[in-house]
């Protein structure tokens, strides 16, 4: 459910539901995007690749 | 560019990671979404013009008000009428269910058809009407050629007094057959005890809502007695919320906690088939604590003080035998119910101001013992409740013209003085109008069946008849089987040749006086949607088939239609004048008016009357009192007879032939002189070692399951029991510790054995059942109609030994001797 | 002839014996298959449940694998956020478990739904207030989640490291796991915790309801204590497993033992709050309802010994086991330990699934018995033959267990 | 036990929310009915319920309104057997069946009181069924519809039949409201007329052992019946507020009820009817 759907009601439980749920898939969201974008620059040389250990 | 490996790959990768983003995922998800809740295989019900239809439901003699809500043509919802003088609104679950009745394909036969695979398995193929009239009229024909009319027998279903009934044996009468068989119902009980008692086979008119105490012997008011929407409004009111309007106490006197006796402020329990013990019991306390109505006994009824016979000697009198022989304690001996309680029944009724006492066995669709009612009349004379408000009103007969006599042919004529295959009427069975037990077993007795061809019109004696599968057998014998059912019942499989009849909501029938009722009302239904098969109302079959078999039984059948009948009947209605044709519920027709009525008909003439009636669907005249006892009773005396002059009659002229003792014999009276004339109880000649078969099987009937030959709706298998039907068995009801006897625990597997056959059933472990009885249910067990019904449960009618009652000759089902087994 | 796809310096059993191996797993996925075919197909009518056993076995089964495969989220709290290196020699396992019990949840409640494909509507038309909506929300997004856990380790397979992209990436999402594992941490809390609450909240079932703070009734407290207090226990016991087939060490002592002896002092904690709970709920719920605590055991075959075996048995003994430095040092005591933890955890969900239905509210209604059907079972075991399959695989072909090598050093030929 | 109205807040009082408008609810005279089932035939078939051949299964058929058979449990000859019939209570305190919906497909309407059912928005997740003590909903195991055999002729358009894999439940005759308003509207009212809106079993019952009506409206015969000292609802202590009442003058009935502790049910036999607004001296008649 999003903000436009007609069920949304503004209050305050909707915006700490959604908020925290879109939260998570915000940083999901980024996390993956980050890791991706990094990736693309490191291959395509832009980024020196920091070598991996642990 | 060539197609590599790795850019092959790269682009389905890429394809399927790009359509991601396209709105086309999203779009499907939401389509089957979509598609989910439009599944093409999910009914979508037609909309269209609403109305209501009013008719009258014919599904029992009771003939509630309905009212069919149609959208278009489809018929969707049976609704209660409150327009109607039976019911307020409300209707019994099987009326209620009366739709699946009508569309049910597989329960329906689709037209005319003609009988292919072998007996009993229902395999049909279709034909013509005419075709069905040419085989039916030729055999028929042929047997009176033959000069033996007399083979063809009819049994006949539909409720005496009935249009279709009396056109059904007038047909019989034109073709001369004496074979007209009517399964015995509770109203040929009333009927006979009437006779002796009233001297007329009156309809039984109990005044149940002006009553304040209702004392039920074995009446089932809830499990569908009588009209069922009348008792239960009246048992509404019985029980108001508000404690000031709580004025009637209902006794229930059965064995087992119906919903009749849980239900009831106060339930006795005496042995099955002693209920007469018990009513005379409680006479007998009345009488002496003095507690009769002196007035009325004196001065209105015969026999009950000492009477002089013929030869001038003393003979005891009711009064005698009832204080000689039923004492509370003797009683308590026959009974089992204990004295103190005989005692408080008989102060309670007694001090009541409107106190009756109602006899019934179960629900109207079979007999009672003729002594056990003429008992429970006699308390009801006793008290002075004969034709008091609230008591046993003597209403006379509907003012119904009969239909114009005619003269049977020659054939006709010798075949009618044949005698019947049934020996109803004959000394043995005085006073029966025809007796379906005997007459199925002279068929199964003679090697060749005395019946050529049998007709069944709205009976599916197959399943009903309590004879332990007599009929059935003799079903087998009889070379020719017509059913004018418009079900597949069980009869109907058995058949050779299939009319059928219009479903009660597609035909014009009239309903007459539904049973216990204490004001006339002619009940009138109508069709309200166009029949959906090939079928035809069996009363215009009736007469097109007289006119098929020759101009002398036509002639017996001067109508156009069955409309032309009715009307020729309903004009009775007219002349009698004083009848009302419509109903304002704020205006009771069982409320007496100063003892008369205010109301004036709103018709001028007989077409407006008939009209109104087909719109309306009654004719009715509010309660009303006959002034005074004088000239109420038809009896030799001219009172009410507690000692039954025409039995005394009957007696002594077969005593004239043999002995008085072989006439009692013949009769199946177990005792002498004047006892056997008035209402008393004999233990019953079971003829079977009790030490074999110790326990007793009782059937008993639900009002949420069909026992007749009306099928039960689909739907009402919802309201049926965890403790009554799981899967396709049936349970039989028994007390825990008669169970425990046997080891048997709630949901075991046991066989029931009488000594004409046994059934598997399980047990249902029920405090509310007489220890030593077996209780099973009436209406499953069918073998026919469709996967809703067949198979489902037992029939316990399949191994009921019936004995004849006395007098009457009607089967005494309440009493088999059975033996359980664990399986 | 997969040996070029077998990690560095590991001995591996021969194709043959593997394939063998799998078999009763695919065996048992064929039996899930065919059943689910016929639940999605012909409807749920394939199942014993009723109008009275609504949720049945899958239920019990999503809820124990659910709590099981806590382990996954606890472990990576702990190595991601609270940093204990040791565990880095086991979070691998611990994903990949989490993996395998969470995908499998899913898959059932699929099933499980009379219309699986209206599905998204718990999201669609979400209703805020059931918990169960909370619940799908944080597994489904938790389930992304490890998965993204579990990318590395796959892009850690010897041929596909080779890839220049893919390894980059696997490194790339290595360094910033500590996002993911603290997303996922808080995504598990609540969902772990709602999966409780669902049952406290139906107040109308007094079997079930619970007091509680705010919207929350205990049994969403108590539903995540019990889980992160079986879920590692849960990672021992599958290394403990692989280390028993492989016949190897597998994962250091270390490890294990930080593992055990959390999970002992968790379990502690959470069978003393347990006790409050049943305390709080015999001498509040229950009387308010009417009820005595003995009414809920009348008839039926489920009695005070499942709630005895749940806490003593289940809760109370494997705690002292594992807080016992020479109980959980014990390679048999620790495995009985964590079997009675996994069990005690699986008992609790059973009663709170089964129980709570099979006892008739109505005074006049009756007691109901369930027995599953095969199709049910099909599908419940199904998730195990594919636990095992997904296991074995990546403990064959990927390099799920870092310090294997370095326990069993190959012989130098 | 949890309190909280429909909104999932914790709620203050005990008492039922507040509605704007109408509150419907039932009032089933248990002295009055007879057991027949009638209700429950007339609430399959107003309701498009669909009919299998094994209706046995009692844990698996539809009965909206189901008719539950109790006794007395006493020995022969003092056994006695009542019925409880068992509609939806269409709870007015936060219905246990409402906060747990998923896809909010089930709601209560606080201008009737009436707690609905969307079929098409039904996931079937049956979270509701365990939730609901009184075992008022039902779902669809089978997608079998008696079409095949022309039993499909008897539906009625006012209600929309169900596909196999959601849940239905009894919903007042919903439809029942919407056609006595849209009648209401064509006759220019905006108030419906006591008794021009009731359900099906109501118009049924041949012993009148139901009345409908709206217990915000104190004219209504129900917002009167629910004061009778007889007057008492199903597990009324869980505090689900049902809006079904039932009266009983048979103690051992009332007792069946709900669940009590040893000592804590009164029977009403103890208070004397003078205490009481209500009295049975003759003429003090209040209906």
């Amino acid at each position: 459910m999003t903000p436009i759907s007609f069920e949304w009601q503004w209050n305050i439980e909707y915006a700490v539901f959604f908020g925290l749920l879109y939260v998570a898939l915000g940083l999901i969201g980024g996390g993956i995007t980050f890791v991706a974008i990094r990736t693309a620059l490191q291959v395509f040389g832009f980024m020196r690749e920091r070598d991996f250990h642990d | 560019m060539k197609i590599t490996r790795r850019n092959f790959i790269a682009s389905v990768v890429g394809g399927v990671a790009g359509i991601q983003v396209t709105p086309l995922p999203w779009k499907l998800t939401d389509d089957v979404a979509i598609w989910t809740q439009n599944w093409p295989w999910v009914p979508v019900p037609s909309t269209g013009a609403v109305t209501e239809e009013n008719t009258v439901c014919n599904l029992c003699p009771g003939g509630c008000g309905i009212s069919v809500r149609k959208i278009d043509e489809r018929a969707v919802k049976i609704e209660g009428r409150t327009d109607y003088p039976i019911n307020p609104g409300g209707i019994c679950p099987v009326g209620m269910g009366g739709l699946q009745l009508l569309y049910d394909d597989d329960m329906r036969f689709p037209g005319p058809m003609k009988r292919v695979g072998a007996r009993g398995e229902g395999e049909f193929v279709n034909i013509t009407w005419g075709e069905a009239y040419d085989i039916l009229a030729g055999r028929i024909t042929t047997l009176r050629k033959a000069g033996k009319p007399e083979a063809i027998a009819a049994v006949d279903g539909n409720v005496a007094g009935t249009t279709t009934s009396l056109l059904i044996e007038r047909f019989m009468q034109a073709v001369g057959s004496p074979n007209y068989i009517k399964p015995a119902s509770i109203i040929d009980t009333y009927e006979t005890g009437n006779l002796l008692m009233l001297g007329k086979s009156n309809p039984m008119a109990y005044d149940l809502e002006n009553a304040d105490y209702v004392l039920s012997f074995g009446a089932g008011l809830l499990e569908g007695w009588g009209a069922p929407g009348r008792v239960m409004n009246a048992w509404g009111m019985w029980h108001d919320a508000n404690p000031a309007k709580r004025k009637t106490k209902v006794v229930q006197i059965e064995s087992r906690a119906s919903n009749t006796a849980s239900k009831a402020d106060f339930w006795v329990a005496p042995r099955p088939g002693t209920d007469g013990a018990l009513a005379l019991g409680i006479v007998h306390v009345l009488i002496k604590k003095g507690r009769i109505d002196g007035r009325f006994v004196n001065g209105f009824t015969y026999g009950f003080n000492d009477l002089t016979s013929t030869e001038g000697q003393n003979q005891p009198g009711f009064k005698t035998i009832v204080l000689k022989k039923y004492s509370p304690a003797q009683v308590e001996r026959i009974t089992g119910v204990d004295a103190k309680t005989i005692i408080a029944l008989a102060d309670a009724f007694s001090k009541a101001k409107a106190p009756v006492a109602i006899y019934g066995k179960g629900k109207n669709n079979l007999n009672g013992s003729l002594y056990e009612f003429m008992a429970v009349q006699s308390l009801n004379a006793v008290a002075g409740r004969i034709n008091r408000p609230g008591g046993v009103l003597l209403p006379s007969s509907l003012p119904l013209s009969p239909l114009p006599d005619f003269e049977p042919d020659e054939v006709a004529a010798n075949g009618l003085k044949k005698p019947r295959i049934d020996g109803a009427g004959t000394p043995a069975y005085p006073f029966a109008q025809s007796l379906i037990n005997h007459f199925a077993d002279a068929i199964n007795k003679s090697a060749k069946s005395p019946v050529d061809t049998l007709l069944v019109f709205s009976a599916n004696p197959f399943f009903t008849v309590p004879d332990g599968g007599g009929f059935k057998n003799a079903l087998e014998k009889i070379p020719f089987i017509v059913s004018f059912s418009p079900y597949r019942d069980e009869t109907a499989n058995m058949a050779d040749l299939i009319l059928p009849d219009h479903n009660y909501l597609e035909k014009m029938e009239d309903n007459v006086w539904p049973v216990g009722l204490q004001y006339p009302l002619y009940g009138l239904s109508r069709p309200v949607v166009e029949p959906i098969n090939n079928t035809q109302n069996v009363g215009d079959v009736v007469i097109s088939l007289s006119k098929a078999v020759g101009d002398e039984t036509g002639s017996a059948f001067p109508w156009e239609n069955f409309e032309e009948a009715l009307q020729v009947r309903a004009k009775g209605l007219f002349d009698a004048g004083g009848g009302l044709v419509r109903y304002d519920s704020s205006n009771p027709a069982w409320k007496f008016k100063a003892f008369g009525n205010g109301q004036k008909p709103s018709y001028s003439s007989f077409d407006e009357m008939w009209e109104a009636m087909k719109s309306g669907g009654m004719w009715y005249r509010p309660v009303k009192l006959a002034t005074s006892w004088q000239g109420l009773f038809e009896t030799p005396s001219g009172k009410f007879e507690f000692v039954s002059q025409k039995l005394q009659q009957v007696i002594s002229e077969n005593s004239r032939q043999t002995s008085e003792k072989a006439a009692l014999d013949q009769m199946g009276i177990r005792v002498a002189g004047v006892e056997a004339l008035m209402g008393h109880y004999e233990a019953p000649k079971l003829g079977v070692d009790r030490s074999k078969y110790p326990l007793f099987m009782v059937p008993y009937e639900m009002i949420n399951l069909s026992g007749g030959w009306i099928p039960t709706p689909p739907f009402l298998y919802k309201t049926i029991f965890a403790g009554q039907l799981l899967k396709n068995e049936s349970f039989a009801a028994m007390n825990p510790a008669t169970a425990a006897k046997y080891k048997l625990h709630q949901g075991d597997r046991a066989v029931v054995k009488s000594p004409l056959g046994q059934l598997q059933v399980r047990v249902d472990l029920f405090e509310g059942a007489m220890p030593g009885r077996v209780y099973m249910p009436l209406g499953f067990g069918h073998t026919a109609y469709d996967e809703y019904q067949k198979g489902k449960g037992v029939n316990p009618n399949n191994i009921v030994k019936a004995l004849n009652d006395p007098v009457s000759g009607y089967p005494l089902w309440w009493n088999t001797p059975v033996k359980l087994i664990k399986v | 002839m997969d040996s070029p796809l077998l990690p560095h310096g590991v001995k591996r059993c021969t194709p043959g014996v593997f394939f063998l191996w799998t078999l009763p797993w695919l065996a048992l996925l064929a039996w899930g298959g065919l059943s689910a075919v016929l639940c999605l197909w012909k409807g749920l009518n394939q199942t014993n449940m009723s109008n009275v056993f609504a949720f049945a076995l899958w239920i019990v089964f999503d809820l124990a694998v659910i709590g099981l495969g806590a382990g996954a989220f606890f472990t990576g709290f702990l190595t991601y956020i609270v940093g204990r290196k040791e565990l880095k020699s086991i979070i691998n396992t611990a994903v990949v478990i989490g993996f395998i019990c969470y995908s499998g949840a899913m898959a059932m409640l699929g099933i499980d739904i009379g219309q699986p494909v209206r599905g998204w509507f718990i999201f669609w038309h979400a209703n805020i207030h059931s918990m169960l909506v909370e619940v799908s929300f944080c597994i489904t997004c938790y389930l992304i989640v490890l998965a993204i856990e579990f990318i590395p380790l796959i892009l850690g397979n010897r041929q596909i490291s080779k890839v220049k992209e893919l390894r980059l990436l696997g490194h790339n999402l290595h360094e910033i796991m500590a996002v993911f594992a603290a997303t996922g941490t808080f995504l598990s809390f609540f969902h772990q915790g709602s999966l409780g609450g669902m049952f406290g909240v139906m107040y109308a079932r007094p079997f079930a309801a619970r007091e509680g703070f705010y919207i929350w009734p205990w049994t969403f407290f108590l539903f995540v204590l019990s889980a992160i207090a079986c879920g590692p226990c849960f990672t021992i016991l599958c290394t403990k497993l692989a280390e028993f087939l492989g016949r190897k060490k597998l994962v250091p002592d270390d490890a294990i033992q930080f593992l055990a002896k959390m999970s002992g002092w968790l379990l502690a904690l959470y069978m003393v709050l347990k006790t409050f709970d049943y305390l709080g709920w015999i001498y509040g719920v229950v009387p308010r309802a009417g009820l005595t605590f003995m009414d809920f055991f009348n008839e039926g075959p489920y009695g005070v010994w499942l709630i005895v075996a749940e806490m003593i048995f289940c809760g109370f003994l494997p705690a002292i086991i594992l807080l016992t430095p020479a109980g959980r040092k014990s390679q048999g005591w620790l495995i009985l330990a964590s079997l009675l933890n996994c069990t005690g955890i699986v008992l609790n969900r059973f009663l709170f699934i089964i129980v709570t239905l099979a006892v008739p509210v109505m005074p006049f209604d009756r007691f109901w018995g369930y027995l599953p059907t095969w199709q049910e079972w099909g599908i419940g075991l199904a998730v195990i033959g594919y636990g095992f399959l997904v296991f074995s695989l990546a403990y064959r072909y990927l390099p799920m267990f870092p310090k294997e090598t370095e326990l069993n050093p190959l012989p130098v030929e | 036990m949890k309190k909280a109205n429909d909104h999932g807040k914790p709620d203050a009082g005990h008492g039922t929310v507040q509605h704007s408008g109408q509150k419907y609810g039932m009032v089933i005279d248990l002295d009055k009915c007879t057991g027949c089932g009638t209700c429950m035939v007339a609430c399959a078939a107003e309701n498009n319920v669909a009919v299998r051949a094994d209706q046995t299964d009692k844990e698996r058929t539809i009965t909206w309104m189901n008719l539950y058979k109790i006794t007395n449990g006493k020995k022969f000859p003092h056994t006695e057997v009542s019925y409880f019939p068992r509609p939806c209570m269409h709870c007015d305190h936060h219905p246990p069946c409402v906060s747990v919906c998923v896809a909010t497909a089930t709601k209560l309407d606080f201008n009737t009181g009436i707690v609905s059912q969307i079929y098409t928005r039904c996931i079937g997740c049956r979270y509701c069924q365990a939730a609901c003590p009184y075992g008022a909903r039902y779902f669809n195991w089978w997608d079998v519809f008696p079409q095949d055999k022309g039993m499909d002729r008897y539906l009625t358009p006012e209600v929309s039949p169900r596909m196999r894999g959601v849940v239905e439940k009894c919903t007042f005759c919903h439809h029942r409201l919407m056609r006595a308003k849209r009648q209401a509207y064509a006759e220019d009212r905006r108030e419906l007329e006591e008794g021009e809106y009731i359900t099906a079993c109501t118009e049924a019952c041949p012993a009148e052992a139901i009345t409908f009506g709206d217990l915000n409206n104190s004219k209504h015969k129900v917002s009167q019946l629910i004061k009778h000292p007889y007057a008492f609802r199903l597990l009324e202590r869980l505090g689900t507020e049902p809006k079904v009442y039932y009266l009983s003058s048979r103690d051992w009935v009332r007792r069946l009820a709900d669940n009590f502790l040893p000592g804590e049910y009164e029977p009403v036999v103890n208070r004397t009817w003078a205490e009481d607004e209500w009295s049975t001296k003759p003429g003090r008649d209040r209906f």
